[in-house]
């Protein structure tokens, strides 16, 4: 079979702690190999370039109802599409890429995993055939928990026995790759037009607490021993003042470790920090970033992942209901809106970030700080909620801003309230520049660390899938210019996937196939779980529980991840 | 009394056009289903007609004969219906007002009485309408 | 300024689609050149010299260059789209899409025009003598940020969804409107000189609205405030003065709410 | 031995029951009893399994006869027709499942058609809306257990979804709604006097082709301003008594249909209704659903959003984009303005359910029609091609009205040689890359398409 060997590159992978060496990568069948196990290979010159293991996203919205909604209800923002085709499909969308540019342009940045944060349960069907239209990148999907009826009744009562037995059959239910809260508690409160204000507020009706909700999925989590750990979009998204309830959240981690068996550490990933790091009240809102980072660079039992505001037109969309029904008020754009029975809701509504908004200069002066003032690079990652702070596509953008304090300071200065935003928060003091190996750590190895799959992706070691991302970039004479640094990262002269070249020089070549990552739970039998299930179905959901778990059939080139929490 | 009433006319579903649509658009339940007009009584009385009777109904782009039916469904006076499927199309206003719909709802019509004549099959409608009727 | 003529001297099966047709593509290129440019027929490319002849020559620069059309061109869209500056007149009827997205220079449509003609207009302006088809200044599809800028002037009579979402600009209407005149408007003039259908300002938060004639079917949402003494497009005049559409909402500016206006000639 | 097949969807109508039991005979040919289905549903079933079924393509000889021909003869022919013209148009989907939509798209852009489905005639005004304006929705689960209020607006479900309200709206208990019909209040604005009108405790009629006047109205005093005393025919009075209501629900939906896509202003009429059900959700909560007609008429702008970014009217006639305007790009529009010059005819009956002067434009010019059965289009085609029946002879995932995908299961084998929509769309787009190869055709893209090189399928 097919064999390749790339010479001469500067190769970063932390997870064996490469630092820039010049090391040959050998590939064969699909996987990386020790060189010695090559015959015949093609050679790869990666001379005076970069080479690192394909990207791995830990939170991206690239598939489902409420993107596909985004895709949908934007045809302005198609108008002038002009994009040569070259791959087999045609390329439509910015903010929110039909499926086929969503593969393309992550490959195109050198992406070979990506993680979408949200799957509505209800939805899985759907999910699956975006997956499967969605080409060259692996994908893998969360589906939504903190608002679930049945997690709601077992974590009220703390029955995490049986929560995570109901997770467990969701997950297989859904095909579902592990447990993601978004604003817990508050989506349901939504039903009636309501919301959770604080980790404190009750759930009308279901009369539990969204920090009863944190915890409970922490122990359910721990005790299942799933490779990621519960990924959370905490309560009161956006809101001057919020840093408060960010920090109670991220406290509730405390005294928990991670049980897995898969190379993870921490207990909870809090995403999108960006957005709950807000200091200050009304329009007077400020960086809340140091004691956020404070805290996290002190708990080692916990990961963040970044949101940064590229100050792009853009189409937010989270299951974070009333959130979306508030940023409507604000902007007064199209709102579309989506209950979901028994599980979540979701907003969907356009959004323009701006370099001449005070607040939106604010909020990327925010995101870069929680990059910058990261500790430990491999408990930070790098996104963009994509698409809600910006599009996916602007990596390359938010890599140069973390790599060059000139490029942060050009932007600053081509802010309409500079001065004030420099008040406010802390950027402008900021001069670190983040290393090549830094951004490895914040792009693929942290990232798959994180997720549980750093056995297989985010790193370049021998058995490792042959994921490989080749930037044009000389590690020992970085450009001078950081828009280079920016073009690089943009279109990457190689990328590969599993041993097949599917980017040359930037452009689709082939797109090689491509997986659903699902964690498969064996647990122990449990009828209370599945009277509760059998109830659930026969008198409140609208369709047959026969018909909601995911047919065989919609499934495509799987690849399960097993758990045993059977013992 | 007069010899013909200007109404507005609508066209829906009906559940007798969905059972017998599914049955076959060239069986008799979906001619019975569909060549009929709803009119209020008032209307009826109006032209002069007795329920049943066959009328013709032209619209601005053409005309087709129906049989006139006090409907389950009450439409007010002045309000005219007849179930969407091919007698309906044969007078249905196919301007869209740039939004890619016909006029389906809402569009005037004369009501006439057609004693005398015959209500068209359903393939006589529409091969008859692209040349390809050639009898029964 | 310098003309280029163009003569439609055969009719397409379908239509062509003529986004170049512009003095923006026409600047500084020699007759050949134009005549090499490309149109679109379906799924066909074709040089824009298979259709037409190309006479005179173009100005260095869009301001200085004058593109006349002749010809039967009734199935021939979107000439002017985007254009800058210079002028364009076309001789007969047009389709749709004439001067579509254009942000400055003249259009002038000797005929009637087809639907969307002025759609997310920003500067320029565009004459049309006869009548034009739907969505006159309109924005295209899902677009929240309609007409900016410009004038409209149609001589005769519109169909329906004229100025949606207007932000800015003028729209002077010579003969009837359709059914829905300034739908979702922010901003913005329209004229009609005619009667008006209905719908007239419906979800409008403001910009202004005159209308000579009659309303068919007043919104319930448009109140009536005050008669005025009015000079508009040269007609001095006393008009009902309303404002609306109170079913929708409306930001204040210094403490007062800001409405719609619909001046309707008493 | 009879095979009892259990949670079977229904192929009708977009509430998809997904309920049925049907009963089959040991062959696997023929159904014997059907169980849950309304009166429509069961005919579907019965029909599949009833005499005269075409199990072959038929071509138009030039007598006006059909031939019968092979699946390899047709599928040439309809790869041919796509080819050579220049602007083909590819239309219905009105019973297919999502794999053959997708298989459809793929179609589409190779052959440079414009793509579009039933929403075009149907719903395609409230597509036009939310791109407007949003859709605060829920999924039908959410209005059985907590609505206290709902409203049918321009829809008839008794005859149009006949299981809508006893599944979803008026008569079940769900969680929080425990009384079922008893706890709810039902509105049913209309200007007929429906059978859905009478089962509602508050009827309004409005005048035919004013219901975005009443909306206004209700906007109105929904914000405290003061309207006429009458508006579209409704007293004032009884519109502050519902406006009353509304503010005052728990949780409300507004189901709308044809009355309001199809009578002037089309989107514009849905438009408010979505701007008034975003008002309401100053006070309480509401949420607004379209009455989508086929079971899976959502599907193809599901599909088709995540494949262009548009649910239909898709010109891909440019090949390396797509563009989306209604009006132009929409199938009436192209018949009556002659800016196509092929028609295919998919899932559907254009020859019934299209205006009659748009039938005799599309006519034309080469109309192929693909459906399992004998309908208006079929007769009048050149080339008539069946294909099993979804949710009857062919499984796969269908988009209920909410967008809840349900997947439907396979109860009988389709007629001996009949195959699935997604296996004929497939081959047509074999065999026009095998003609453009053997024909030496450059695509528009062909520069591009020569950088590429091994593609690795799944």
């Amino acid at each position: 079979m097919s064999e390749i060997i790339i010479k001469n590159g500067f190769v970063f992978d932390p997870l064996q702690g490469i630092r820039g060496d010049k090391v040959d990568i050998a590939i064969k069948d699909g996987k990386i190999v020790e060189t010695t196990a090559l015959t015949n290979p093609k050679t790869i010159d990666a001379a005076g370039m970069t080479v690192m293991a394909g990207g791995v996203d830990i939170h991206s919205h690239v598939v489902g109802p409420k993107v596909n909604t985004g895709r949908l209800f934007r045809p302005e923002e198609k108008l002038f599409q002009n994009i040569k085709k070259t791959g087999s499909r045609m390329e439509m969308g910015t903010s929110i890429p039909s499926v086929y540019k969503t593969g393309y342009d992550y490959a195109r940045m050198g992406y070979s995993y990506v993680n979408e944060a949200a799957m509505p349960p209800l939805h899985s069907p759907h999910v699956h055939e975006e997956i499967r239209d969605t080409p060259i990148i692996d994908i893998s999907a969360m589906p939504v928990f903190g608002n679930n009826w049945f997690s709601l009744e077992y974590l009220k009562n703390n029955e995490i026995e049986n929560n995570a037995a109901y997770t467990a059959w969701l997950l297989r239910a859904t095909r579902g790759f592990g447990i993601k809260i978004v604003n817990p508690g508050g989506s349901e409160a939504w039903g009636w037009g309501l919301n959770c204000a604080n980790i404190h507020e009750p759930v009308p009706y279901f009369d539990v607490t969204p920090a009863q909700i944190i915890t409970g999925s922490i122990e359910t989590n721990e005790y299942l021993g799933l490779p990621h750990s519960i990924h959370i979009h905490p309560n009161n998204l956006g809101n001057p003042g919020n840093y408060v309830d960010t920090l109670e959240t991220l406290k509730l981690a405390e005294g928990y470790t991670a049980k897995n068996a898969f190379g993870r550490t921490q207990v909870m990933h809090l995403t999108h920090l960006q957005f709950h790091a807000y200091g200050g009240e009304g329009f007077n809102f400020e960086s809340k970033v140091p004691e956020i980072m404070d805290y996290v660079n002190s708990h080692d039992n916990i990961t963040v992942d970044i949101g940064q505001v590229t100050l792009d037109e853009t189409t937010t969309m989270t299951a974070d209901g009333p959130f979306e029904h508030h940023l409507r008020a604000v902007n007064n754009l199209k709102w579309a809106n989506v209950d979901v029975e028994l599980e979540t809701a979701a907003g969907v509504v356009p959004f323009v970030y701006s370099a001449n908004n005070k607040a939106n200069a604010v909020q990327w002066a925010i995101g870069l700080e929680i990059g910058l003032l990261a500790k430990d690079p491999m408990r930070t990652y790098i996104t963009t909620d994509h698409p809600n702070a910006g599009p996916f596509t602007r990596y390359p953008r938010v890599i140069k801003w973390l790599m060059s304090q000139a490029a942060r300071e050009a932007q600053m200065d081509a802010f309409k309230h500079r001065d004030k935003v420099i008040d406010v928060t802390n950027i402008a003091g900021i001069d670190r520049e983040l290393t090549l190996y830094e951004i490895a750590q914040m792009t693929r190895a942290g990232t798959a660390k994180a997720l549980g799959i750093a056995d297989m992706y985010g790193g370049l070691a021998p058995g490792m899938d042959a994921d490989v991302a080749i930037y044009n970039l000389n590690a020992e004479s970085m450009p001078s210019d950081a828009e280079e640094i920016e073009k690089a990262f943009s279109r990457c002269a190689y990328m590969l996937k599993d041993g097949i070249v599917a980017v040359k020089d930037g452009e689709i070549v082939a797109e090689p196939a491509k997986r659903t990552i699902w964690v498969d739970v064996k647990v122990p039998e449990n009828a209370q779980v599945n009277r509760d299930i059998y109830e659930h179905f026969l008198k409140h959901y609208s369709l047959k529980l026969e018909n909601y778990s995911l047919f065989e059939e919609h499934l495509h080139n799987p690849r399960v991840i097993e758990v045993n929490a059977a013992e | 009394m007069v010899d013909k009433l200007t109404l507005n006319m609508i066209t829906q579903r009906s559940i007798e056009e969905g059972i017998a649509m599914e049955k076959g658009k060239t069986t008799q339940e979906y001619f019975e289903a569909c060549s009929i007009i709803e009119m209020n009584e008032e209307d009826i009385r109006t032209l002069g007609l007795l329920p049943n009777q066959l009328v013709r109904v032209t619209s601005e782009c053409g005309s087709v004969i129906v049989k006139a039916i006090k409907g389950r469904q009450t439409v007010y006076p002045g309000l005219a219906h007849i179930p969407q499927g091919v007698w309906s199309n044969q007078i249905v206003p196919p301007r869209t007002q740039a939004t890619g719909e016909p006029q389906y709802s809402g569009f005037p019509v004369t009501v006439e009485s057609a004693r005398g004549e015959k209500r068209k099959s359903a393939l006589e409608c529409v091969q008859g309408a692209v040349g390809l009727w050639n009898g029964e | 300024m310098k003309t280029v003529t163009l003569t439609l001297n055969k009719q397409p099966e379908l239509y062509l689609e003529c986004n170049d047709i512009t003095p923006d593509a026409f600047a500084g290129k020699t007759p050949a050149e134009i005549a090499a440019i490309e149109i679109w027929e379906g799924k066909q490319k074709i040089p824009l010299g298979d259709f037409f002849t190309v006479e005179g020559s173009a100005g260095a620069t869009p301001a200085e260059t004058k593109i006349v059309v002749a010809g039967d061109c009734t199935r021939v869209k979107r000439i002017g789209q985007q254009m800058t500056d210079g002028e364009i007149v076309i001789e007969s009827d047009v389709d749709m899409y004439i001067g579509g997205w254009m942000k400055g220079g003249t259009i002038h449509v000797k005929g009637n025009a087809d639907s969307f003609c002025g759609i997310g207009m920003e500067g320029g302006e565009l004459i049309i003598d006869g009548d034009a088809g739907h969505h006159v200044g309109a924005a295209p599809r899902g677009e929240w940020r309609g007409m900016k800028g410009g004038v409209i002037r149609i001589g005769g009579n519109v169909g329906n969804d004229t100025a949606t979402f207007i932000n800015g600009g003028t729209i002077v209407i010579g003969g009837d409107a359709d059914i829905h005149i300034s739908t979702h408007g922010e901003g913005g003039t329209v004229i009609v000189k005619g009667n008006a259908k209905g719908r007239v300002g419906g979800q409008m938060v403001k910009g202004e609205i005159y209308v000579f004639g009659t309303i068919e079917n007043p919104l319930p949402g448009f109140k009536k405030i005050e008669t005025v003494e009015r000079d508009v497009e040269g007609v001095q005049a006393q008009f009902d003065h309303f404002i609306g559409d109170l079913g929708e909402r409306h930001p204040k500016s210094k403490g007062q709410p800001v409405y719609a206006h619909l001046y309707v000639k008493a | 031995m009879p095979k009892k097949i259990e949670n079977v969807g229904c192929p009708y109508c977009g509430v998809c029951c997904d309920d049925l039991v049907v009963t089959v005979s040991d062959d696997g040919r023929k159904v014997l009893e059907v169980e849950n289905a309304c009166a429509i549903g069961n005919e579907i079933f019965q029909h599949a399994s009833s005499e005269g079924r075409i199990s072959l393509p038929r071509l138009r000889q030039p007598d006006g006869t059909y031939k019968d021909i092979s699946y390899d003869e047709a599928v040439d022919y309809a790869a041919r027709v796509l080819i050579k013209a220049k602007k083909p148009l590819i239309f219905g989907f009105g019973s297919t499942n999502c794999e053959g939509m997708a298989a459809a798209a793929k179609v589409a852009e190779k052959a440079g058609a414009v793509l579009d489905n039933c929403a075009s005639i149907c719903h395609g005004s409230s597509f036009l809306a939310i791109f407007d304006n949003g859709y605060p929705s829920c999924t039908l689960g959410e209005t059985k257990n907590r609505a206290d209020v709902i409203v049918y607006w321009g829809s008839n479900p008794a005859h149009a979804h006949p299981r809508h309200m006893s599944r979803y709206s008026i008569f079940p208990r769900g969680f929080f709604t425990g009384k079922g019909h008893k706890g709810r209040k039902i509105i049913v604005i209309d200007p007929r006097y429906t059978d859905t009108a009478r089962v509602a405790d508050i009827y309004v009629q409005v005048k035919q082709g004013q219901d975005y006047d009443l909306f206004n109205a209700f906007r109105t005093v929904i914000r405290g301003e003061d309207i006429p005393d009458e508006v579209a025919g409704v007293k004032k009075e009884q519109i502050l008594q519902v406006a009353e209501i509304l503010k005052k629900a728990r949780f409300g939906t507004i189901f709308y249909g044809m009355g309001l896509c199809h009578s002037d202003g089309r989107n514009h009429n849905v438009d408010i209704a979505i701007s008034m059900t975003r008002d309401l959700n100053d006070f309480t909560k509401w949420t607004i659903m379209a009455m989508r007609g086929h079971y899976n008429i959502a599907g193809p702008g599901v599909v088709w959003a995540w494949t262009t970014g548009y649910p239909y009217c898709i010109d891909m006639s440019k090949k390396d984009r797509a563009y989306m305007n209604p009006g132009e790009t929409s199938s009436v529009d192209l018949a009556m303005r002659d800016e196509v010059d092929a028609f295919f005819n998919v899932g559907t009956d254009a020859g019934a359910h299209f205006p009659i002067e748009a039938v005799k434009h599309l006519k034309k010019h080469p109309w192929i029609t693909i459906d399992p059965n004998i309908c208006m289009a079929s007769e009048i085609s050149d080339l008539h091609i069946p294909v099993g029946i979804v949710g009857v002879e062919v499984p796969g995932i269908v988009y209920r009205m909410d967008n809840v995908p349900i997947q439907y299961r396979q109860v009988l084998n389709p007629p001996d040689g009949v195959i699935s929509d997604e296996e004929l769309f497939e081959r047509i787009h074999q065999r026009i890359s095998e003609i453009e190869a053997e024909e030496g055709i450059t695509q528009t893209s062909a520069a591009a398409a020569g950088t590429q090189t091994s593609f690795v399928g799944e």
